[in-house]
């Protein structure tokens, strides 16, 4: 097995507090290893969002990490917990360790001030001793890395298209090398050709600066094709993880299948579409059991009485899943 | 050092009024200029001749005409003017300077703001020769009043009515030192044809309003001024019982609630004469008027005493109004008024009712209406007070469109002023036509109107003396207006640095700031020992 | 949904004096401009705020002037709203030469000063009584609020739900009074409540410098008195303070309803950021200590 | 550029209508100056006066409207103003030349400090939210209620008097004459702060208000968000990334503001009797001296013009998206 | 609610035509009062296009290719800056100031739009009984029992039983369920055409086949012709009979859906459709295709717009427009690539 570079252990994440709480996330266990790409993908409101800013503490009220840990594997072997670090101190390891891109470029940016000061503030804010000519060298080099031309370092975000601000974006995160990046849907407002584009770029430079990358998307298709691991998430839970190509060819969840079966395929024979009937539950109202039940084809009894957990089942995939019990090892 | 307080030993008076900030303009003709609003065109610019309204029956005092004589019928006037009198630039004043004085408010009908119709005016040698188309017997004291300009600076100006006089050359015993929009600074010059004053300085301050004034003189900082304080004691007299003084002794002009005699049914003299026996000028004097700033009226004819006392009718002498609810209800019983429970009906039967109008801002007034409602409550008559703004008030009078409203009379020397502006059929004007100037309360007697014009053309004083007594039997009979308070002549000053203010006492002079006496008084003035 | 504590005390409050207003003149336990022998007592059980320099029951006058505050407040706020609901709108959904020249309109009446055009207008009118009085400042004061709508009007009008409204052959009267108008009401309520509270303020200006109805008493016009007779000079301080007082508890009132207004319009300004002990930030989400579970 | 070109089109546009509903509002009102002079003057001056009076201001020639009107724009334009009649006949341009630099200086420079003291109030306060800072919402949304007249007599009650520091009126000591040494600015100095104070405290809370709802808005802008995760220290990001933004629309409403220096405080002037615009306004008003009316009036509406025209240039400056390449 | 997509029929494209555009130009002045030079976005030039009886053609390219505004002005939201629309053969276009007035009613009850968000085209502020009874009243479709003229339309768009959503605000729908109304609106016309703009890209990836099916099942029971625009051309293939795509305003290619997304013929569409994800490709071996920006819709390339990122460019396609060639079976390409073929 490969080096762990993250790892989320029993994490809940709520909106509000007491009862009233929203509870968007619920007991999400996920393990990011070194240099892998990991999908993380779901219907619009499983959660997806809330795990990636809970995770790092980056949720804008009234969210709330209710519990579990966030173990981050520093490069001298040590660990620390990501949700109980001073601020000084997660301030230091953020973006330095830990870097994300946004949902949405144009709101990531600040409008009014050009791209040169946004980028040579993280340089700024994470190496104290560097110049300014040498934050504006590097910040004219990571430009180029993701492909901008260098004159444009002095643009302001709304002199930029949609897909150069998500590079700038991309080349934002990338400034101080860190190990881990998360992309919550960085390219879904995109059009196709600039997508592949920006993917193209992102894979390229993962290949040479090495780092971990997990994923948010909802078009399965594209983490098929770009992710290594993927992650399926339903109201608030992993449902099902598993190797890409293994996910995309036998989903073992009848959540994964639906999905799978959503997406007409461009090439190939034409597919059998079924899509998944019904909408997804109300966060507040949480069926009983297995929070897919009423919308599964195959529901079984036992599957609104019992909650399914997250396990290694019998083929040595891990889902939630009455019809896959856990394997007992 | 505070200059607000330069006591005596420099030689500083402090005046103030609370006019607001100034902007330079010294023209003494006119009545924007800072030097009238402020009232020290009178140290720079000497009159004829000093009129004291407290003491009309004294004398007018000779100032730069040594001489004055009036032609029979009061059509001509003969000044000699006085030798010696310098200009502050050094040039003498002669009998030039008085007739071209006259000229330019013949010539300059904006400058002659008391409408003296001035005819033929020539001089020679140190004599001045003054014609009018009519007698001048009620105007003697605007005439003689005037003041004299310099022709060598004034024959300068291409307009007189719009200059402003930035270095006036007068002849009174200052010079303007310096301006500034809040303080005006006079200084002694050192040659004057009289003895020279003690005061050797002359600040006046011009504070933003009443409240600041009031501060500044409870504190010392201004030693003369004229302004309303509606609590004297408290706010002023008690802060330097020895010295803080204030006196306001009347003068020939009246305040009064005016009745609009054509409306119904306050047309009928029985029920303005009961209402003028209800009302409760002591209230009015106390509480509307401070217990001093517009002093109390109530001799039956109108006629403010002690200044006009020598005028009173043997008749009316010592016929004081007090209150008299009884006799009212029986006088208007009598005049055939019913009352029905506590109202009180008019011979139609109608309930009597009216309406005071009053601008809305006028504290002092509005407080006599309130206090006057309720008076007239007593003998069941129902009054509303209504506050209307400066404008529409003023128009409502114009135009005869009131029930009653308090207003003021002209003022002058004689009594004429008084009775003229409430009784004159020459102003008289129907209701609904504007422009009366005067008899807002459309009062029409023809032998009110003749004894006024006996009065004002008459040759001789007997002739004017039955004139006199004829429009007070007028007045007492019709009771158009209720008179309720004089005019003053008055002003507040502090006897901490200077003595020798007129008083109660030494009454030679009003002692309001602005007037023309204000040069007779600081040339009394003598340092406190 | 969770009630808004700040809006709920600003309406009580509102009630209070709209209660007042309407039952003022007739609980005031005197006169208000009765006369008495009691010249400038201070507070006693009689005289619960003191009396004037006439005797006047001072109680008595803050508890009439309540109506002519209400009542000026409320008529001018409804006419400026309904003058800036119309220019606002029809500026906003028209487009053209009509459309410039509305928002030209609204933009010169902002540039004109508003308390000295109203002063100058109501001190020159013949008769100022309130219904006047609250007709010059709704006249004058509906500018600013007709901006705003018209600038939400035109985000509105390329909404989806107009054009599609549009599309289903809607007629434009339709579409500006049953599509666009309905979500301009809480804008709309706001600019009302925001008018009042100018309305009120300018009203009690306008009679503490002298110019008011002349029939009866407002909170401004104790004031006038008070001033007019120097009170604090002389240390009668009753007469200031509770007329004083009123105008701001009136303003607070006005004030926190706007705040509902705009947290119901802002949802962000909604979000409480202090619960159960717990401090929300942004940048940092707070951790919960761990619950066995 | 052509967008600034056409807000100055805009700008004259409204110049002009200004000016004209300056002329006939004073015009329409009943009244005339004269029969306010002898009003205010009650019997200080005889009822004869009305006639000279009439020719002294010349309102005795009967000219039509439009011809005054014209006459008025062509005076406008040679930069003559016309006579006041209340200081008759000083002009117009030097009354006000001595009233607006004290309001200017007073109202001005106060509405300045209380925009940044209050911005950058609000911008703690906002950025502090969950905290203590909030209990000051409810004190200020009370204080900005309070009218600032009564405020400012309150304060001269309080702390003015025989022996205290703060004088109760004026711009300057009395008899001190107006010029640059030490004495007098600390005379000046020392008159303003109460009357400062005073506009202030009632103006700062407006101010802490619209910052605050502000900030709080943009606070929870993915930006901020984004900065926090760069790692930037928290005062960089309240004031480069979240201050920077909130502070935009407040822009507008501070030039609004500042136009309204004159109109907005005259109450204040009225009060302290400050001698500035605001007070010879309400002068003005009262007697009908519409000269100085209209003269103070252009003044207002040309500082209102003049301080939205810098506001789009100040937006301009601080906001690039409006910078659009045409 | 399980449907097969079936094929959509191919072959022959001979059907009526109801609605044609012909030529659709549509300009946006940029305001800018001082400066002579009138400028303006060319968001769209040249369109033309036809909707058949009982049809879906599909409308696909990339975002700001002039989609939205082909529909707009096709539903006369907004005036022409020159083109033809041809309802039956009959000109309705117009060109000055906005479509109003009796006969801009008239059009409507035959060609009614869908927006893309469901979130946006229903006003908040009203029920979806208002919503369904205004479209219902305005086209005097009420007939005499509105309750069931109702429930038929939500029984139309699967919305049962009726009376659990008429009385719901929009923000109580899923947006699936929004959609729905919205076409349940758009049907309570009953018109001829459907322009669908994006119909699905705002709703979640499994809501969207529910609402597309049921596009497709309401074009086969009530014959309608409908224009289906996305930027999705892997969901034109399975829902469309004919594919349009459009680049920077103009129409490059036209044909048979299964054509188009199977042989593309124009750089840009081959470029579109290998940068549709695909899952069976490995991530890593790339041939670099396209790349570069969209041009600028102010001052487009001349000749041909795609020219400054096609990798085939040649002279004559900087500099001349391509005009359409034909491939056959309907199929066409406005690419100077098929010059020879069309010869
Ligand atoms: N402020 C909030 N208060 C209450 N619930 C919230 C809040 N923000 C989000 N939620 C709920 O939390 C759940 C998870 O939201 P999240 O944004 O993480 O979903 P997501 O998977 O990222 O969806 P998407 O694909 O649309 O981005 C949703 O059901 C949402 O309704
Ligand atoms: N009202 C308008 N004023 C000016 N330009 C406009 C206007 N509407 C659209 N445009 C421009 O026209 C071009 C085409 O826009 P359109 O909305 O039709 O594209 P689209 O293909 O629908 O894109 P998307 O897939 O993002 O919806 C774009 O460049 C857009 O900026
Ligand atoms: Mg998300
Ligand atoms: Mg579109």
């Amino acid at each position: 097995m490969k080096d762990r570079i993250l790892e989320v252990r029993g994490l809940d994440v709520d909106y509000g507090l007491g009862p009233d709480a929203v509870r968007a996330v619920r007991d999400v266990d996920l393990t990011l290893h070194r240099g892998e790409v990991l999908g993380l993908a779901g219907e619009s409101g499983s959660g997806k969002s809330t795990l990636a800013y809970g995770m790092t503490r980056l949720l804008p009220p009234p969210g709330v990490v209710a519990g579990g840990e966030v173990i981050y594997h520093l490069d001298d072997g040590t660990t620390v917990d990501l949700l109980r670090m001073r601020d000084a101190d997660l301030r230091r390891l953020r973006w330095a360790e830990i870097a994300i891109v946004f949902q949405g470029a144009i709101n990531s940016l600040n409008p009014v001030q050009r791209i040169s000061a946004q980028l040579m503030d993280v340089l700024k804010a994470h190496s104290a001793g560097s110049t300014p000519q040498s934050r504006q060298d590097r910040a004219r080099e990571l430009l180029s890395l993701v492909g901008i031309a260098s004159d444009r370092l002095h643009s302001y975000p709304h002199q930029l298209s949609g897909g150069m601000r998500q590079r700038v974006m991309i080349a934002m995160a990338l400034a101080l090398e860190p190990r881990v990046v998360i992309m919550d849907e960085p390219t879904t407002a995109l059009d196709v050709v600039v997508q592949r584009q920006i993917l193209r770029t992102l894979v390229g430079l993962r290949e040479r600066l090495g780092f971990s990358v997990v994923f948010i998307t909802h078009d399965l298709s594209l983490l098929a094709e770009f992710s290594d691991r993927i992650a399926i998430m339903y109201a608030g839970q992993v449902v099902e993880e598993a190797v890409s190509a293994d996910l995309y060819r036998t989903p073992l969840h009848p959540y994964s299948d639906g999905l799978l079966r959503s997406f007409p395929a461009l090439k190939g024979p034409r597919r059998e579409l079924s899509g998944i009937p019904g909408s997804p539950p109300d966060l507040r109202m949480m069926p009983s059991g297995c929070a897919f039940h009423p919308r599964c084809p195959r529901a079984l009894d036992v599957c609104d009485e019992q909650v399914p957990v997250l396990g290694q089942s019998r083929d040595n995939r891990s889902v939630a899943c009455w019809l896959h019990p856990v394997a007992v090892s | 050092t505070n200059p607000g307080s330069t006591g005596n030993s420099a030689g500083v008076l402090n005046v103030g009024m609370p006019n607001g900030p100034q902007t330079e303009n010294n023209n003494p003709f006119l009545n924007s200029s800072a030097s009238s609003s402020l009232g020290y065109r009178r140290l720079l610019f000497e009159p004829l001749a000093m009129v004291n309204e407290v003491k009309v029956t004294d004398q007018p005092k000779p100032w730069l005409a040594t001489k004055f004589t009036w032609s029979e019928n009061f059509h001509k006037l003969s000044l000699t003017i006085r030798d010696g009198v310098t200009w502050s630039d050094g040039k003498p004043l002669t009998a030039e300077d008085v007739a071209y004085t006259f000229e330019l408010l013949k010539k300059n009908p904006g400058l002659n703001i008391e409408g003296v119709p001035y005819q033929d005016i020539s001089f020679s040698g140190s004599e001045v020769t003054v014609g009018f188309p009519k007698s001048q017997f009620v105007n003697q004291k605007k005439i003689l009043e005037q003041f004299v300009v310099p022709k060598h600076q004034w024959s300068t100006f291409s307009n007189p009515s719009t200059e402003t006089l930035k270095e006036p050359v007068g002849s009174g015993p200052y010079t303007l030192k310096s301006f500034t929009p809040q303080t005006v600074t006079l200084s002694i010059r050192d040659k004057y044809w009289q003895e020279l004053p003690k005061v050797k300085e002359l600040r006046y301050t011009s504070y933003s309003d009443n409240n600041a004034q009031t501060n500044a003189l409870a504190t010392g900082a201004a030693e003369w001024s004229f302004t309303f304080i509606p609590n004297y004691q408290a706010a002023y007299t008690s802060k330097d019982p020895k010295n803080h003084k204030l006196w306001f002794p009347p003068v020939l002009g009246v305040h009064g609630l005016w009745f609009n005699t054509k409306a119904k049914p306050w047309d009928d003299p029985a029920l303005r004469r009961a209402a003028n026996m209800v009302v409760n000028r002591d209230d009015i004097f106390m509480q509307g008027e401070a217990g001093y700033f517009y002093p109390k009226v109530d001799n039956i004819t109108g006629i403010p005493t002690p200044a006009g006392e020598s005028f009173i009718a043997p008749q009316f002498k010592g016929k004081l109004v007090t209150v008299d609810v009884e006799g009212a209800k029986k006088a208007l019983t009598e005049a055939g008024y019913t009352f029905d429970g506590t109202t009180l009906k008019g011979k139609d039967g109608a309930p009597v009712t009216i309406t005071l109008t009053v601008p809305s801002g006028w504290s002092d007034y509005v407080t006599d209406l309130e206090i006057i409602k309720d008076n007239f409550a007593k003998i069941g008559i129902n009054a509303t007070v209504n506050l209307q703004n400066a404008d529409a008030w003023t128009k409502a009078l114009d135009t005869g469109d009131f029930g009653a409203a308090m207003h003021w009379t002209n003022n002058g020397l004689t009594l004429y002023d008084i009775y003229q502006s409430i009784m004159d059929g020459a102003l008289y004007k129907p209701i609904g036509t504007p422009g009366v100037n005067g008899n807002y309360g459309r009062y029409e007697n023809s032998a009110a109107t003749k004894a006024l014009d006996d009065f004002a053309n008459a040759p001789d004083e007997s002739v004017r003396n039955a004139a006199l007594h004829e429009l007070q039997k007028i007045f007492v009979q019709d009771m158009p207006v209720i008179i309720t308070s004089a005019a003053n002549g008055g002003g507040q000053y502090s006897t901490k640095n200077w003595v020798g203010w007129p008083s109660e006492q030494d009454q030679y002079a009003p002692v309001q700031p602005t007037l023309e006496n204000a040069l007779d008084i600081v040339l009394k003035l003598r340092p406190a020992s | 949904m969770r009630t808004n504590a700040k809006a709920l005390t600003g309406v009580i409050m509102l009630v209070v004096f709209v209660l007042l207003a309407v039952i003022g003149p007739w609980i005031a336990p005197f006169d208000p401009s009765m006369r008495s022998n009691a010249l400038l007592q201070p507070p006693s059980s009689m005289h619960w705020f003191g009396t004037t320099h006439l005797g006047q029951d001072i109680f008595s006058q803050v508890l009439a002037g309540t109506r002519s505050v209400v009542f000026v407040g409320a008529v001018a706020g409804v006419v400026a709203t309904v003058l800036s609901v119309l220019v606002g709108i029809t500026a906003g959904y028209l487009s053209g030469t009509a459309s410039e020249g509305l928002s030209a309109l609204s933009n010169v009446f902002l540039v004109i000063p508003a308390l000295p055009l109203i002063i100058i207008i109501t001190s020159s009118l013949p008769e100022t009584s309130n219904l006047t009085i609250a007709l010059v400042i709704g006249l004058t004061s509906w500018a600013w609020n007709a901006r705003v709508l018209r600038a939400q009007t035109l985000s509105l009008r390329r909404r989806d739900y107009v054009e599609a409204a549009r599309a289903n052959g809607e007629s434009t009267w339709r579409i500006i009074l049953f599509e666009i108008l309905p979500n301009l009401y809480a804008v709309i309520a706001s600019g009302f409540v925001g008018t009042v509270l100018f309305a009120v303020i300018s009203e009690i200006t306008l009679a503490f410098i002298g110019v008011s109805d002349a029939g009866g008493w407002n909170w401004g016009t104790v004031l006038y008195w008070a001033q007019s007779q120097q009170a604090l000079a002389q240390g009668a301080w009753w007469w200031f303070v509770p007329a004083g007082l009123a105008i701001a508890l009136l303003g607070t009132s006005l004030s926190l309803v706007n705040f509902g207004i705009d947290e119901y319009v802002n949802p962000r300004l909604r979000t409480r950021f202090s619960m159960r002990g717990v401090r929300m930030r942004v940048g940092f989400t707070p951790v919960l200590a761990k619950e066995t579970s | 550029m052509s967008y600034l070109l056409k807000r100055l089109a805009f700008y004259l546009l409204t110049a002009w209508a200004a000016v004209t509903i300056n002329f006939f509002v004073p015009r329409m009102i009943p009244g005339d100056p004269v029969q306010a002079l002898i009003t205010k003057q009650r019997g200080q001056m005889t009822s004869e006066a009305v006639r000279s009076l009439y020719v002294l201001f010349g309102l005795d020639k009967n000219e039509s409207l439009a011809s005054q009107y014209f006459s008025y724009l062509g005076q406008l334009l040679r930069g003559d103003l016309g006579m006041s009649f209340t200081f008759f006949p000083s002009p117009v341009s030097d009354v006000i030349s001595d009233g607006l630099p004290w309001t200017v200086g007073l109202v001005g420079i106060t509405t300045v400090i209380g925009f940044l003291l209050g911005t950058a109030a609000g911008a703690v306060v906002g950025w502090r939210r969950g905290t203590w800072a909030d209990s000051l919402i409810p004190v200020t949304t009370f204080v900005s209620s309070i009218p600032y007249f009564w405020l400012g007599l309150v304060a001269i009650a309080v702390l003015t008097g025989p022996g205290s520091f703060f004088p109760a009126s004026g711009a300057y000591e009395i008899g001190l004459v107006p010029n640059w040494d030490w004495q007098f600015i600390g005379s000046t100095v020392q008159h303003g702060l109460l009357p400062g104070f005073t506009i202030l405290v009632s103006s700062v809370s407006g101010w802490i208000l619209s910052m605050r709802n502000m900030m709080v808005t943009v606070s929870s802008d993915d930006y901020v968000t984004v900065a926090h995760a760069k790692g930037l220290p928290e005062r960089r990001v309240m004031l480069a990334y979240a201050a920077r933004n909130a502070l935009l629309p407040n822009v507008s409403g501070f030039a609004l503001a500042l136009g309204f220096i004159v109109g907005g405080t005259l109450l204040v002037e009225i009060v302290f009797s400050y001698p500035g615009l605001g007070l010879q306004l309400f002068q003005a008003v009262g007697a009908k001296d519409y000269p100085l009316l209209q003269g103070i009036f252009l003044v207002i509406t040309l500082s209102v013009l003049l301080a939205n025209l810098l506001a789009d240039v100040a937006y301009l400056a601080l906001d690039p998206r409006t910078r659009r390449e045409a | 609610m399980t449907a097969e997509v079936a094929p959509a029929v191919s072959g022959t494209i001979s059907t009526e035509i109801v609605l044609e555009a012909d030529g659709l130009t549509k300009h946006f002045p940029i305001s800018a009062p001082f400066s002579r030079t009138k400028k303006a976005v060319r968001a769209v030039e040249g369109v033309s296009l036809q909707l058949r009886r009982g049809h879906v053609t599909a409308l696909v390219g990339e975002s700001g290719s002039g989609k939205s505004t082909v529909a707009r002005l096709l539903a006369q939201l907004y005036p022409l800056t020159s083109g033809e629309i041809r309802l039956h053969g009959q000109n309705v276009a117009v060109q000055r100031g906005w479509a109003h007035g009796r006969k801009f009613k008239a059009y409507c009850r035959r060609v009614q739009m869908i927006f893309q968000d469901p979130f946006a085209s229903l006003n908040p502020v009203h029920t979806i009984r208002y919503h369904l009874t205004r479209a219902l009243t305005i086209h005097g479709n009420r007939g005499d029992d509105l309750e069931k003229s109702l429930a038929d339309l939500l029984t139309r768009v699967h919305l049962t039983p009726a009376d659990r959503y008429l009385d719901r605000y929009p923000h109580e729908l899923s947006g699936g369920q929004r959609q729905r109304v919205a076409i349940a609106r758009a049907l309570a016309a009953s018109p001829e055409v459907l322009l669908a703009d994006e119909p699905v890209s705002m709703l979640d990836v499994s809501i969207r086949l529910g609402v597309l099916n049921l596009l497709r099942d309401l074009k086969e029971r009530l014959h309608l012709s409908i224009l289906y625009i996305t930027h999705d051309i892997a969901s034109a293939r399975y829902f469309a009979d004919e594919t349009v795509v459009m680049y920077a305003g103009q129409v490059v290619e036209g044909g048979d859906s299964e054509k188009v997304t199977q042989k593309p013929a124009h750089p840009y569409t081959q470029l579109l459709i290998e940068s549709a994800p695909d899952p069976d490709r490995p991530a890593v071996e790339e041939k670099d295709g396209g790349s570069g920006e969209p041009p600028s819709l102010i001052e487009p390339p001349p000749g041909c717009r795609f020219h400054p990122r096609c990798p085939f460019a040649m002279d004559v396609c900087r500099t001349d427009v391509p005009p359409r060639f034909e491939l056959g079976d309907g199929h066409f390409a406005a690419c100077w690539l098929y010059r020879e073929e069309a010869a």
